[in-house]
C-alpha cells in the first residue's frame, strides 16, 4: 500500500512548520461543511462545497497567490461523501497540504476516502439514525404531543454535530493514522447500527402499519369475525408483516416505489368499497 | 388565505434550504406537518399528518445524489391540504404523493442544469479568487429558497377551492379508502428501509423487534435501547473472545 | 348412540392409519378431540379435553419403534368420556391413560406378529413380483384400521352406561381430585421432552423461556418467534467470527 | 474414506445414460414414501415400505427381471429411519442405482445415512416440531377456538411436506455430495431446533401444567394464602416448575411415566381430600 | 420504653456479631428491620423502613477489611426512629447516616486496638496452647456484642423525647424534603455498585435490565432468572466454539 | 510455576500415611471458620480465625508438642481472604500438613490463593449474590410481606453454606490440583456474576429510586405537567437513572459517599421547599 510511503515523505518534511491551523481555522472549516452541497450539481456533484469548505485551510498554508491558485485547482475535482462525515476527509486533508505532502498522494487520501464514507454514513445516518429518531419522534407526534418534532431534532441533531465537529478535529489530528482506525471501527459501527436499526424497523411494522380486516362470515345467528378470531389468534399484527414483506419482495423484483404506492392506494380503496378493509 | 398561503410557502422555502444545507432536518414532515398545522390553526391535525408522512418517506433517502420523491414539497402539500380540505390525517399521503414526485423530477433538473457552475469555479480558481467561490457555491441556496417558496404558494393559495369542491363530489368510500391506503403506506417506506438495511445474518433482529412490540407494550425508545444493549454486548463478545479475556485472569 | 359410537370408531380407524402412515398428525389429539366432540355434539369440550390431552401426550413419540401409550386411542376414549360422563375435561387424562396403555400393548404386539411378512416378501423379490409386494406392504393399514375400529367401538357402545352409573356413585372428591391431577399430568409430557431434549448448555433457553411466560403476557408463538430470532442470531454469530467478517470488510 | 472412489467409479461409468428417471418418478417415490410404515415390524422395521418406494425407480432402472430381482432383494434389509426423511436417502439411492454403483457403496450409503438422520429427524420432527405446533395449537384450542387444530395441521405439515418433497429432490440431484452438506447443516440445525424448542417448552411448563395451593394458615381472624401471599410473592409458577423438575429427575432415575402418571394421579386425589391441592 | 429499648439494644448486640461472626446476614436492614417493627408493634412500616435503608447500604460493603458506614446501628437506628417519631419510612435514611458514620470510626478504632491481641497469641502458639487461642480468638465476639448493645441502647432510651420534640418543630417541608431525600437515597448504594463493577463490557446489561424493568412489569427475581438464563448461554457460548462442537458431531 | 514441584515432593512421600483426616474434622473445620473474624485487627487481620479454624487439622496431624508449635506459629502470619472462600484453602493446606509439604511451599499457596480468592468472593458475594438477594427480598418487603426477609436469608444462605462445606471438602479431596481449577473457573464465575449482577441493577435503578417533579408550567387555563407530558413521553424513570448517573461519575470523581448523602439531602429538602420535587 502506497500508505507508508507517504507517511516517510510527511516525516521527511519534518523541517517544515508544522500545526499551523488553529482551532478557529478548523472550526471554520466545520462551520462551511453545512454549506457542502449548496453548488451540489451532477457534473462534479459536492466538488464547490468541498473547495469552499477547505478555503480557510488552504488559504492559511498557501500565501503565495500561485501556491493558492494551485491548490484550489486541485480541489475542484469530482467530489462525493456523506454530507455528515465529510469533515475527517477535511482534516486529513489539511494535515497532509500543511505538510506539503504530494498532491497525488492527497488526491488519493481524498478519493479513497470518499467512497466508504459515503456508504458507511448513508448506512448510519440516513438507514439508522434518521429512523429511529423520526420513528420515535413519530410515535410521540401520534399522541399529540409537540414532544414529538422537538426530541427528534434535539437527538438527531446531537449526533449530526457530534460527527461534524468531533470530526474534523480527529481527522486533523490523527492525521492519516486515523485511517487504519476508521477501517476496523467502521465495521462494528455498522453491525451495531444495524442491529439497532433493524430491531427498531421491525417494531415499527408492529406499531404503525395500519391493516386489518372488518369481514365476517355469517355463520347462522353469530358471526364469525375474521380479524379477531382467527388472524389475531394466529398473530397479531399479521397483515401488516404481511404487506410489508410483499412490498419488500416487489421492490426485489425491481418494481418503483411509486408503483407500489399506486397499487397501495387502488388497493385500500378497492377495499373499503368491497368491505373488506 | 393569502398570509397563510404566504407563510407556508416561506417556510417551504428554508425547509427547502435545509434539505441540502446544514440538514438539521426541520424539512422532515415531522417537523414541517407541526409548523403548517400552527400555521393553519390545527396544531393536532398538523402533527399527526406530518408523523404519517414521516413514515412514509421513511426509506426515501437521497443515496449517491439520487433524488427520491421530494420529503419536503410531500410533507407540505399533505399536510395542508389534509388540514384545508378537512380530511382525516391518512389521507394527506394520498395527496402528498403527486407533489412530491412532480418535485422530484424538477430537482434532478435542476443539479442537471447547475452543472455549468463548475467551469465557472474553474475560471475563479485560476485566479484564485476565493470570495467568488464561496458567493457561486452559496447561491445554490437562494435557487432553491425561490423554487420551493413558488412551487408551495401556487397549489395552495389557487388550488384549495377547485380540490375543495372536487372532494365535496366524491363518495364517502373513495376517501375513506384513501384513508385506509394511507394506514398502508408506511409498509413502503419500511420495505425500502429494508431493501438497503437487511442482510440474512440480521434477520433476527427484525424479527425480534417486531415480535417484541406486538407481544408487548414496550415504546420504539425502549425498544431501541434493548438493541442496543445487544448491540453492545454483541460488540464486546466479538471483540475479546474467552481465551484472550481468560488469559488476563488473576490466580 | 349406535351412530356416534360407530362414527368414532371410524375416526378411530383413520386416525389409527395416519399414526403410522401419512403421518399428517390428525390422529394427535388436538384434532381427534375436536372431532370426537363433534360427533357427540359438545364441540367445545372436545376441543378443551384434546387439547388438554394434547399437552401430556407431548414427549411420547416414537422413537426407533418404540411405542409410548397409545396417542390414538387415548385421545379418543379420553374425550369421549370426558363428554359422555358429563366430566370437567381434565378428567380425560385419567380416564384416557388405562386405554392408552393396553393399546401400546397390543400394539408392539402387532409389530412382533407380523414380522413373517419379510419373508414372504422375500419371496416375491425373487421371483421380482412388485405388485406383490405392493400389496403386502399396503396391507398393514387395513389391520390397523380393524384394529382401531373395534377397540374404540366396544367400550363406548357397551362401556358408558356402567363407566356413567359408577362415576355417579364415586365422591365428588375422587372426581374433583382426577381433575386436579389432569392439571398436573402435563408435567409428564414436558418432563419426558426434557429427558431427550435438555443438554446443559441449552438449559438457558428453558430457564428463559419459562420466565418470559412467567412474566409477561406473550403467546406461544410471540415466544416461539423471539426464540427463532435469538437462534438465527446464535446461528450466524457461529459462522462468521469476526476476524472473518472483518477481513471482507471496506475502505 | 470410500466416498471418494465411489465418486470415482461413478465418473467411470460416465458412459452409461444418466438421469434418466423423471420428475414423475421422483414424486411418485415421495408419494409412496408416506406407507413407508405400512408393514413395520420388529424384524426389519420399514425394510417393505423402503422397498416399496424405492420401486419405481428400480422399475425404470434394470429392464432385465434378473436384475430386476436381485436389486430388490439387496433393499429387503433392515432399514429404518425418520419418516419424513427418508426422501433424501430415496433420492441418493435412486441417483446411484442409476448409475449403477457397486451394491456394497449403495448399501454402505443407505445404512450410513438411515441412523443420523432417524436421530435428527427424531430431535426436529418429533420433539421440536411437533411440540411447538401442537403447542401453539393447544393453547389456541384452549380458547374453545377451531383455529386451534387448524393451525396445528397447517402449520406441522407445511413442513413436514417441504421435508419429503424437498428431500427427494435435494437427495437425487445431489448425490453424494449431499452428504457432506448434510454433515455440516445437521448439527446447526439440531442446534437451532433445540433453542426454539426448549424456549417453547419452558413457555409451555409456565402456562399449561396447573398446580397451585388452596390451603390457608388461620392466624387470628385473618388468614394466610400460601398460594397468593408467600409462593407467588416468590414466583408464580413455582409449583409447576417444581413438580415438573421432579418428575424430570424421577425419569432421569428410571421411573416409568406410567408410574409417574399413577404418582400423579395419587397425588391430585390425595392433595383434594385433604384440601392442599 | 424500656423493655423495647432494652429488647432492640439486645438484637443490635446479636447483629453486631453477625456482621463479622457467622456471616448470616441477620444484621442486615431488611431484617433487622423487620425485628425493631416487632418490637415496637409497628410491623409494617419495620419491614418497609428496613427494606428502604437495605437498599441505601447496597453498595456499602466491607472490602478488604475497609469499613463502610456502619450497616447494623444504621439500619436499627433508622427504623426504630422512623416508627417512634411516626415519620415516613423514607425518613429514615437520614435519620440512620449519623449513627452509622459515627460507628464507622469506632469500628475502625476498634480493630486497630486489637491488634495486640496478636502477639498474646504468639505467645500461646509458642507453648501450644490451643485452649488459650480458642478463647482468645471468639473473645472478640463478646466486645463487638457489649459495643453494640451499648450503642443501640442509650440513643433509643434517653434520645426518643429530645428527638420527638425537636421533630414535632420543624416545618413539614422539611421532614417530607427528607422523605424526598430518602427516595433518593438508593441511587447512591446503585452508584457505588456500579463504581466496583462497572466495567465497559457489561454496560450492555445495565442498560438492559433498566430498559426491561422500565418497559414491563418484570419482578426483580423475574429479571435475574433472565440474566441468569443469558449468563448461562454467554458461558457455553464461549466454551463451545462452533468448530469444536461440529468436530464432533454425528453422519 | 512451583506446583509440579511439589506435587513431585508429595508423591516421594507415599510412605506416610495419608487421609487421616475424618469428615469430621473437616465438618468442624468449617464450622469454625464462621469465627474466622471474630479477632479481626488491623495488624494481621484474620490470622487468629484462621489458625482457630485450623486447629483441628493440625492437632490431627502433629501429635509431639513441638512439632505442633511450630505449625501454629506458622499460621499466624498475616492472613485475609473472603470469609465465605476460606475454606477451599483451609481444605488444601490441611491436605498439605498431612502429607508434610515443606512449610514455605504451603505458605507460598497460602498467600498465592487469600488474594485471588478475596477479590472474587467480594465481587461474587459481596456485590452480586447480596445486592440480588437483598434487592429481591426487599422488592418483597416493600409490599408489607414477611415474605421478604424470609426469602433474603434462605437464598443467601443457600449458597452462603453450600460454599462454606462445599468448599472445604472440595479443596481437601482436590488438593491443589484445586488451584488450576479454581484459575479458570474463576474467570468465567466473576463473568456471569456481573452479567446477572448489573442486569439486576439496572433494574433495580429503575424500580427503586424515586424521582420525578411535580412541577407545571401554566398555558392558559391549562397546565403542562413535565413529568407526565414531557419526561415520562421521553422515557420513564428518566430522572432516577440520570441522579443515579451523576452520583456515579460525582464518585469516580473522588467524591466521599458521605459527601454524596448530604448533597442528596440537601437537594431532597430544597427541591420540596421550592415545588419542584
Ligand atoms: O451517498 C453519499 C451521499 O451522496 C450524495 O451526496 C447525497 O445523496 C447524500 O445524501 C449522500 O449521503
Ligand atoms: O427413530 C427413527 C424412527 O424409528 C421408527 O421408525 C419410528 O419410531 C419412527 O417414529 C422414528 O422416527
Ligand atoms: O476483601 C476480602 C475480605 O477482606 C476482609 O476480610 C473483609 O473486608 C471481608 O469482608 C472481605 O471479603
Amino acid at each position: 500500500m502506497a500508505f507508508e510511503e507517504q507517511t516517510n515523505t510527511r516525516t521527511a518534511n519534518a523541517d517544515q512548520p508544522e500545526k499551523r491551523l488553529s482551532r478557529t481555522d478548523l472550526m471554520r472549516m466545520a462551520v462551511r461543511s453545512f454549506f457542502l452541497q449548496s453548488s451540489f450539481n451532477y457534473e462534479r456533484m459536492q466538488a464547490g462545497g468541498w473547495l469552499y469548505s477547505l478555503m480557510p485551510a488552504l488559504k492559511k498554508i498557501y500565501r503565495k497567490r500561485e501556491e493558492l491558485s494551485d491548490a484550489m485547482k486541485r480541489h475542484l475535482d469530482f467530489f462525493n461523501t456523506h454530507p455528515f462525515l465529510v469533515t475527517p476527509i477535511l482534516g486529513i486533508v489539511a494535515a497532509m497540504e500543511e505538510s506539503r505532502e504530494k498532491p497525488d498522494a492527497i488526491r488519493g487520501i481524498k478519493v479513497g476516502m470518499m467512497g466508504p464514507l459515503g456508504g458507511v454514513g448513508d448506512a448510519v445516518a440516513w438507514l439508522t439514525l434518521l429512523p429511529i429518531t423520526a420513528g420515535i419522534g413519530a410515535s410521540i407526534a401520534m399522541e399529540g404531543s409537540l414532544a414529538g418534532p422537538i426530541v427528534f431534532l434535539l437527538t438527531f441533531n446531537a449526533i449530526h454535530l457530534m460527527l461534524r465537529f468531533g470530526g474534523i478535529f480527529y481527522g486533523y489530528n490523527t492525521g492519516v493514522k486515523a485511517l487504519q482506525k476508521l477501517k476496523s471501527g467502521t465495521q462494528a459501527i455498522s453491525r451495531a447500527a444495524s442491529i439497532v436499526g433493524l430491531t427498531v424497523v421491525g417494531g415499527m411494522i408492529a406499531s404503525y402499519v395500519k391493516l386489518s380486516t372488518p369481514a365476517k362470515i355469517p355463520i347462522g345467528k353469530e358471526s364469525f369475525e375474521i380479524q379477531k378470531e382467527l388472524l389475531d389468534k394466529v398473530m397479531p399484527n399479521l397483515l401488516p408483516l404481511t404487506y410489508t414483506l410483499l412490498i419488500f419482495f416487489l421492490l426485489k423484483k425491481g418494481y418503483s416505489p411509486l408503483k407500489l404506492i399506486g397499487i397501495t392506494v387502488l388497493i385500500g380503496v378497492a377495499g373499503k368499497y368491497f368491505g373488506v378493509l | 388565505m393569502f398570509t397563510e398561503a404566504l407563510l407556508i410557502a416561506l417556510w417551504a422555502g428554508i425547509a427547502g434550504i435545509d434539505q441540502f444545507n446544514g440538514l438539521t432536518h426541520l424539512h422532515r414532515p415531522i417537523v414541517t406537518g407541526m409548523v403548517v398545522g400552527l400555521i393553519l390553526g390545527d396544531f393536532q391535525t398538523g402533527l399527526i399528518a406530518g408523523a404519517t408522512l414521516e413514515l412514509v418517506w421513511m426509506g426515501m433517502v437521497p443515496l449517491a445524489g439520487a433524488q427520491p420523491p421530494n420529503v419536503v414539497i410531500g410533507g407540505i402539500m399533505g399536510t395542508a391540504f389534509a388540514i384545508l380540505l378537512d380530511q382525516d390525517p391518512k389521507v394527506a399521503v394520498s395527496i402528498a404523493v403527486p407533489f412530491a414526485v412532480a418535485v422530484q423530477g424538477a430537482i434532478t433538473l435542476l443539479f442537471t442544469v447547475y452543472s455549468p457552475v463548475m467551469h465557472k469555479m474553474d475560471r475563479y480558481a485560476e485566479r484564485s479568487n476565493d470570495r467568488a467561490i464561496d458567493w457561486l457555491n452559496l447561491s445554490g441556496m437562494g435557487v432553491l429558497f425561490i423554487f420551493n417558496t413558488i412551487i408551495a404558494f401556487l397549489p395552495i393559495y389557487y388550488g384549495v377551492e377547485a380540490a375543495s369542491s372536487l372532494v365535496e363530489s366524491l363518495p364517502s368510500w373513495l376517501m375513506e379508502g384513501l384513508s385506509v391506503a394511507g394506514g398502508m403506506m408506511p409498509a413502503i417506506g419500511f420495505a425500502m428501509l429494508l431493501t438497503v438495511m437487511l442482510k440474512k445474518q440480521y434477520t433476527a433482529f427484525l424479527i425480534a423487534g417486531f415480535a417484541i412490540v406486538t407481544y408487548s407494550d414496550i415504546s420504539l425508545l425502549g425498544l431501541a435501547i434493548l438493541a442496543l444493549a445487544f448491540a453492545l454486548y454483541d460488540f464486546y463478545q466479538r471483540e475479546t473472545p474467552f481465551a484472550k479475556e481468560e488469559k488476563t485472569s488473576g490466580i
